[in-house]
């Protein structure tokens, strides 16, 4: 384990900044989001971002190729930017999980080059939670919001900032900036500190009991759904706030000169999500809003060993209009009510 | 996909000149859609169609666009073109090179550059074209006409003559109008109901025509071809079918007492009256202000005198309601009231008479059985001042009057005059006038007759007093072509009053949807080309509703008016301009917001049932445009903020394409 | 690299029945405007549409301009009045998101107005090209 | 504090429910925590005793779920509105959007709704408890209490309240309040006072964060199309996400005109945005220049009043006039 003293953060960002983008929270305006840092950018103290950080690596519009038509004959252009090397410091332990979830996703066949090629660039300095919120439910996922992963992690003590890498990216990153070796006494302390506060929130005692791979004939026709969904908008707020979801559309556009191909983020709460000629696969918003919860409690688990699709970063808690959400649905459905 | 050709004009040297047309047709060869394209002399000439049509059948086109001058010119010849080689009309889209290219800009790299762009625009339109096929919408073949003056009369004789059915509502008991109550007309002097009764009996025995008198237009609904129109009959109490017309009751009623406004009020009639001896239709009416019988329940005189059972005191307003596929406004006009020109002493005299009052003094059928009297003592006026102008060409300041001239008085006045000196030579008639207008055939030798042989004193000048005193009226007035001040005792007055369109004009306006100007005369569709039709299509203008009007001139116009309306009822079907709006009911809110900005009333709502995606019916309130009524100004596509509405012909992926090859 | 010289973009939506026709009486009277102006036939300018006014900027115009028959002279009796309304309201817009607010104009241009249209088409020419390319309101995907 | 209490709303509702005036209640539901309550379709006596609440965190504006539920409904359904929720009510009743006859409308007084986002901001992370009473009092679960002032953490909209005066409804429930002269438009007129660099570089700072999830349109009482121009590849505007700031500006232009001279400034769009964009500034603007253009004008003040942008005078305000006195 490193430490190193807050006053000597500037320059060690400085350090990292020299050769890779560092992008960190930072707060403006009232609001904290990732910044590129840079002379003068402080990290922000906040608890987490509203953008989730999978911006990172599978950005909102991401443009795949370029085609000119003329005649019969297309002429293709690949414009894939080469990536170059950026490192995402102060990842919280819920963010961190999510990119594990993405990697599932992306990283099978059929490989999704562009989401490799920006993980492989990527390295992710995650920082242990301190002070969690009412509406953080990581632990419901069995994520250790001290222990948050990622290829280093930092402790945010009183007296200085620890330091370890959990990978070889990591280690290699770590490697470079010339820290002082440190006990682990105050990042244990602290950990125990975090993990007595975790037992006080509000969702402490929410379970994953219910759901999981293999419910699907159990949970899908529950009269609750109608009840739950009645005030959904079908807007997408949720799942552009949410690190894990990934659905994602691909179109053109016509400049006039060429057409660019590119993806955007989707959202199956909309009614023309994955729509195609016989029409949309999922025709009410019970059935949208079902499935957006039914994918990250029972399908993604049942097809990724167990893991769900949620993090519990409490994003979609905040955010929702209607503040409908992923803990009033497991409460209701589940069977993790008090 | 289309196939669209491109057709490059030189149109001589003008286009030629300053754009490389050879380049045009190249550039414009690698477009997106198109597989031919040439460039001609004259596209516009026999030959250069030819060269059109054989292009479109030889390469299977389906839209073209042809370079050219502005579509305003030539659009109609290509789309003729088109039709003629089996295509459709609107598959074809005007680049203008010329008046917005050619002949603004002086380079040829710089022309030939803005050609090509322009082309562009047109191709990317077409490449959206979609043929279009005017609506269609049926015609009922039956005209109403509003108004049974000689204008509508003559109008509704004109459309029955050519078999269509025709329905005149009259507003008043009887047909006739104005002219029934005339004496003489000018020029030719020929007694008014000599020359109109017959007409009227025409109208009675004509089957095709039914007229409704003593009736209103209360509600007009549907568009040209095909409007729904309430009729009002008001109450006569007097059962038209069994009425024969004989007055026996309009010699018995005991309310004698009763103003005769056929008289214009000089005398009086009955409760129960036939307006004049030629009515048509000849059946009585009860004025229920006076009846007796109707007022407190005292009397049924007529009741008991009638033979013929007719009267009903019963008789309430019935509404008709009646198809039509053309309405012809005729509702005429009336004098102004004369209570705002008090300096004429109308109010305070009796022999202050308008030249409409007039007309019933001498009037054999009038209170003076046409013996000219004075009204105040019947005596034989030896003095008669007549004055021009009374109301009309008044500055615009000039709240009393009219700034238009009435057009009728200058000739009606000269006639009075003519026809005064004709019968009571020992009569002094005065005229006084601003300009004496008699622009009409044989109008100025009838004035110069009424001057040079019957020896009436026409003076410049406008009179600016009238005071009575004693039994004579003192007339203060300038001559201004001997510049001196005038006093005339004088033993009547006849005051030229100005004419105005009738008060009921305004509320039908209303339900026509047809527009009026300041003065509350119709106004025409165009004032040259179109001067007989409203700009709502299918109401038509017939008489002084338009303007101010003689005789003769109406009758042409109710001619005019009569055989538009016989052209429009010949159709079986009217077909539409196709670039019309239309309402996508998929994507239709019903919020009302198109309706509001319509200018032509064409769109409507309806409850539709939609089958939704999941099974489920869905009741839901959805815009209809009506394309035999919409004019395709588009200003619903904008206001509308789903989108649903859009316009054929210019529709927005149209019009976006356009913008995105020019801004290419 | 040579400097291409700055030459404006301006779209100009014309009503058929005045403006159209007005540009075609400057194109008989011969009356010289800018090629960088290209005219686009509407039935009336109640046609268009705000979404063609920033689609035209989209796609690089650096200018647009709305031509209609004189207030009161509608071919549909009313069109223009609407027009009016929604342009002065979205060029307001325009202006508070700071988009350079001689970048539109609405002209009132009759049939027989051919030289007030050339007059009218130099001037906004001329202050769009005074204003350089529309960096406010571009979509860099459509820049060349 | 409101001040009128959940339990004679819920009284009212429970007794209009079991008489069989009305088969549903929309109204508001607990949420998990004291703050995030959500609107919810009352069934059941057992539902709205259990369920229902009123109080400080009840924003969330009815009339727009009125278009669909009141399809689906078999026969009335109750709504509360508060002020403002009448002016939506009412503009969505002009453009026939729901049938007024399946609808019995309960006006009820609003005191002006909390904004979790202040409240957050003085009370830290962990909020484990709010009370809604004189105080607002906030408990967090590392034991900080603080008692906040209502009126310092009141919503954008409320702070500039245009209307406590319920322009429709069947029943009242307390007293009608007034049309309020409200500083709605400062901050719009200080904007509009800004040089236009620092305008352009405020509108790139809040429209850039926008990440097009639709909140603001789909919680909008006035964006009620069945087809949204955004959502239809038809319509040359569709897209999913904006791509560039001209796309962030087109959305919000296009939608801001699209409500224009309809929206009656319940400021529902601001309130429900993850990204905090302040987007009543934008609406707001189309409002005061409507109202300086062409007259005073409050969408939704009377059904069936004619909205600006389909209504004319022949002697408007030229486009070209739009400037004038407003010097750069």
């Amino acid at each position: 384990m490193l430490k190193c003293s807050y006053d000597a953060l500037n320059g060690i960002f400085a350090k990292i900044a020299e050769n890779a983008k560092l992008y960190l929270p930072a707060d403006k305006d009232g609001k904290t989001d990732y910044t590129k840092w840079a002379e003068g950018v402080e990290w922000s103290n906040a608890l987490n971002t509203a953008r989730s950080p999978k911006d990172f690596f599978f950005p909102q519009v991401e443009d795949l190729m370029k085609f000119k038509v003329e005649g019969k004959s297309i002429a293709i252009d690949d414009i894939r930017e080469e990536s170059e090397d950026f490192v995402v410091f102060g990842v919280r332990a819920c963010d961190v999980r999510s990119f594990d979830i993405l990697d599932r996703v992306f990283l099978i066949e059929p490989y999704d080059s562009y989401y490799a090629s920006r993980r492989e660039h990527g390295v992710i300095i995650s920082c242990a939670c301190t002070r969690p919120t009412e509406t953080c439910f990581c632990k419901t996922f069995g994520i250790d919001c001290t222990n948050p992963g990622g290829d280093i992690t930092v402790w945010r003590c009183e007296d200085a900032l620890y330091w370890q890498a959990n990978t070889e990216k990591g280690e290699k990153l770590l490697g470079t900036l010339g820290l002082e070796s440190a006990d682990e006494s105050a990042v244990n302390a602290q950990k125990e500190q975090t993990a007595r506060i975790m037992e006080k929130l509000p969702l402490a005692k929410l379970t994953t009991e219910g759901f999981g791979g293999g419910k699907t004939m159990e949970l899908f026709n529950k009269p609750e759904w109608k009840s739950l969904s009645e005030a959904c908008l079908g807007c997408g707020t949720c799942t552009f706030v949410c690190p894990t979801c990934q659905c994602y559309d691909v179109k053109d556009f016509n400049t006039g000169n060429e057409i660019i191909r590119y993806r955007c983020w989707d959202s199956c709460m909309y009614s023309d999500f994955t729509k195609m000629a016989h029409g949309n696969n999922r025709l009410s918003q019970v059935e949208r809003f079902r499935q957006r919860f039914m994918h990250k409690l029972v399908y993604y688990p049942e097809n990724n060993e167990g893991i769900f699709g949620c993090v519990g970063c409490g994003r979609c808690l905040a955010k929702c209009p209607i503040s409908m959400n992923i803990v009033k649905v497991m409460k209701t459905i589940g069977g993790s009510a008090e | 996909m289309q196939r669209i050709g491109v057709f490059v004009c030189w149109c001589g040297s003008n286009i030629a000149g300053t754009v490389d047309v050879v380049a045009v047709a190249e550039a414009l060869k690698k477009e997106p859609g198109v597989v031919f394209s040439a460039n001609y002399q004259y596209m516009c000439s026999q030959a250069g169609q030819d060269l059109i049509k054989n292009a479109i059948k030889e390469h299977n086109l389906t839209g073209i666009v042809v370079c050219s001058c502005s579509p305003r010119m030539h659009e109609a010849t290509f789309r003729k073109t088109a039709a003629a080689a089996g295509l459709n009309p609107y598959m074809v889209e005007i680049a203008n090179i010329r008046e917005q290219c050619s002949w603004v800009h002086k380079e040829m790299p710089i022309g030939t550059e803005k050609a090509i762009i322009l082309g562009k625009a047109a191709v990317a339109k077409v490449n959206l074209n979609t043929p279009l096929v005017p609506g269609e919408s049926p015609v009922t073949k039956r005209a109403l006409v509003i108004g049974g003056g000689i204008a509508g009369i003559q109008t509704a004789l004109d459309i029955a003559d050519a078999g269509f059915e025709v329905d005149i509502v009259e507003k008043k008991p009887t047909i006739g109008g104005k002219m029934a109550q005339l004496d003489k007309t000018f020029p030719t002097l020929d007694c008014a109901a000599c020359i109109l009764t017959p007409k009227m009996v025409d109208v009675a025995q004509n089957e095709k025509i039914r007229i409704f008198s003593y009736s209103e237009v209360t509600d007009v609904k549907g568009f040209v071809g095909n409007f729904d129109v309430t009729i009002k009959k008001k109450a006569r109490y007097v059962k038209e079918e069994l009425c024969t017309g004989c007055g026996a009751c309009t010699e018995k009623c005991p309310m004698k007492k009763v103003p005769n406004d056929f008289n214009l009020n000089m005398d009086t009639k009955r409760a129960i009256y036939i307006p004049f001896a030629q009515a048509v239709p000849k059946v009585a009416t009860i004025d229920p202000d006076y009846c007796n019988m109707l007022k407190n329940g005292k009397c049924g005189v007529c009741s008991k005198v009638c033979a013929a059972g007719a009267i009903d005191y019963t008789q309430k307003d019935e509404f008709i309601e009646e198809k039509y596929g053309a309405i012809v406004v005729a509702t005429g006009f009336n004098p102004i009231s004369m209570d705002k020109f008090d300096e004429f002493a109308y109010n305070q005299s009796k022999d202050v008479i308008t030249s409409l009052e007039f007309e019933r003094l001498t009037n054999a059928a009038g209170p003076t059985a046409g013996k000219l009297l004075r009204p105040s003592d019947h005596k034989h006026p030896e003095k008669i001042v007549f004055v021009q102008c009374v109301g009309s060409r008044c500055d615009a300041c000039n709240e009393k009057g009219k700034e238009y001239c009435s057009k009728i008085c200058c000739m009606y006045t000269a006639k009075h005059a003519m026809l005064t000196r004709d019968k009571y030579p020992d009569t002094e008639v005065y005229v006084f006038y601003i300009d004496v207008r008699t622009p009409g055939k044989n109008f100025d030798e009838f004035y110069r007759r009424a001057v040079e042989e019957y020896g009436v004193h026409y003076i410049k000048g406008m009179v600016g007093k009238v005071v009575p005193e004693g039994d004579k009226l003192i007339v203060q007035a300038s001559d201004l072509l001997d510049n001196k001040q005038l006093k005339i005792e004088a033993d009547l007055v006849v005051l030229a009053a100005a004419i105005e369109p009738d008060k009921s004009a305004r509320p039908l306006a209303t339900l026509l949807t047809a527009s009026m100007d300041t003065n509350d005369f119709f106004t025409e569709a165009h004032p040259k080309l179109r001067p007989v039709e409203s700009p709502t299509a299918g109401v038509f203008l017939s008489g002084a509703c338009q303007g101010p009007k003689d005789i003769p001139e109406t009758v042409a116009q109710a001619g005019a008016a009569a055989s538009k309306v016989i052209g429009l009822l010949a159709k079986d079907k009217l077909t539409g301009n196709p670039c019309v709006a239309h309402s996508n009911e998929m994507m239709c809110n019903g919020c009302s917001s198109c309706e509001r900005v319509c200018p032509y009333g064409a769109i409507t709502y309806e409850d539709k049932e939609f089958r939704m995606p999941d099974r489920t019916t869905l009741m839901r309130r959805i815009a209809v445009v009506n394309p035999a009524v919409c004019q395709g100004c588009g200003c619903c596509t904008v206001a509308c903020p789903s989108g649903a509405m859009d316009l054929k012909g210019f529709a927005s992926e149209q019009i976006i394409a356009e913008v995105d090859a020019i801004c290419k | 690299m040579q400097v291409k010289e700055y030459k404006p973009l301006i779209v100009a939506f014309c009503c058929n029945w005045c403006s159209y026709a007005g540009a075609d009486l400057a194109g008989n009277n011969r009356l010289n405007y800018p090629a960088d102006v290209k005219i686009i036939r509407v039935p009336c300018s109640c046609r268009v549409n705000p979404m063609f006014v920033l689609r035209a900027f989209q796609r690089g115009a650096d200018g647009v301009i709305l031509c209609g028959c004189h207030p009161g002279d509608c071919h549909y009796t009313s069109g223009n009045y609407y027009t009016r309304r929604r342009m002065a309201l979205l060029f307001s817009m325009l202006d508070y998101l700071c988009i350079e607010r001689e970048r539109t104009r609405v002209e009132w241009v009759s049939a027989a107005e051919g030289a007030k249209f050339a007059a009218t088409m130099n001037d906004f020419a001329e202050k769009v090209a005074a204003l350089g390319e529309n960096k406010r309101l571009e979509d860099l995907r459509c820049k060349k | 504090m409101q001040k009128i209490t959940r339990d004679i709303l819920v009284e009212k509702a429970v007794s209009l429910l079991e008489n069989g005036t009305v088969c549903c209640v929309l109204g508001w539901k607990k949420g998990e925590f004291d703050y995030d309550v959500t609107p919810a379709l009352f069934e059941s006596k057992e539902e709205i005793e259990k369920d229902f609440v009123y109080d400080d965190f009840c924003g969330a504006n009815f009339s727009k779920y009125l278009v669909k539920k009141t399809i689906k409904a078999e026969g009335k359904i109750l709504v509360f509105l508060k002020p403002c929720d009448t002016y939506s009510f009412n503009q969505l009743l002009t453009e026939h959007r729901f049938d007024r006859e399946k609808v019995y409308a309960i006006g009820i007084p609003c005191e002006g709704m909390a904004d979790i986002n202040k409240i957050r901001a003085i009370a830290g992370d962990g909020i484990s408890e709010i009370k809604c009473g004189e105080k607002i009092v906030v408990d967090t679960i590392y034991g900080d209490k603080h008692e906040i002032d209502a009126k310092d953490v009141l919503l954008e909209r409320c702070i500039n309240c245009k209307s406590k005066k319920h322009v429709n409804y069947d029943e009242l429930l307390g007293d009608e309040g007034e049309v309020i002269e409200s500083n709605r438009f400062d901050e719009v007129a200080r904007l509009e006072a800004m040089t236009p660099d620092e305008r352009f570089a405020f509108w790139q700072n809040e429209l850039s964060r926008c990440i097009r999830c639709n909140a603001c349109r789909d919680v909008c009482p006035a964006c009620t199309c069945e087809k949204c121009v955004f959502d239809n590849p038809k319509s040359g505007v569709e897209n999913k996400a904006p791509a560039n700031e001209f796309e962030e500006k087109m959305f919000h232009i296009i939608r801001a005109f699209h409500v224009a001279g309809r929206c009656t400034d319940c400021g529902e769009c601001s309130r429900v945005c993850p990204q905090h964009i302040p987007l009543h500034l934008l609406n707001r603007k189309f409002i005061k220049d409507i109202d300086s253009f062409y007259g005073e004008y409050q969408a939704g003040a009377e059904v069936g009043s004619r909205a600006p942008l389909v209504n004319y005078t022949t002697n408007d305000l030229e486009p070209s006039e739009v400037f004038e006195g407003r010097g750069e």
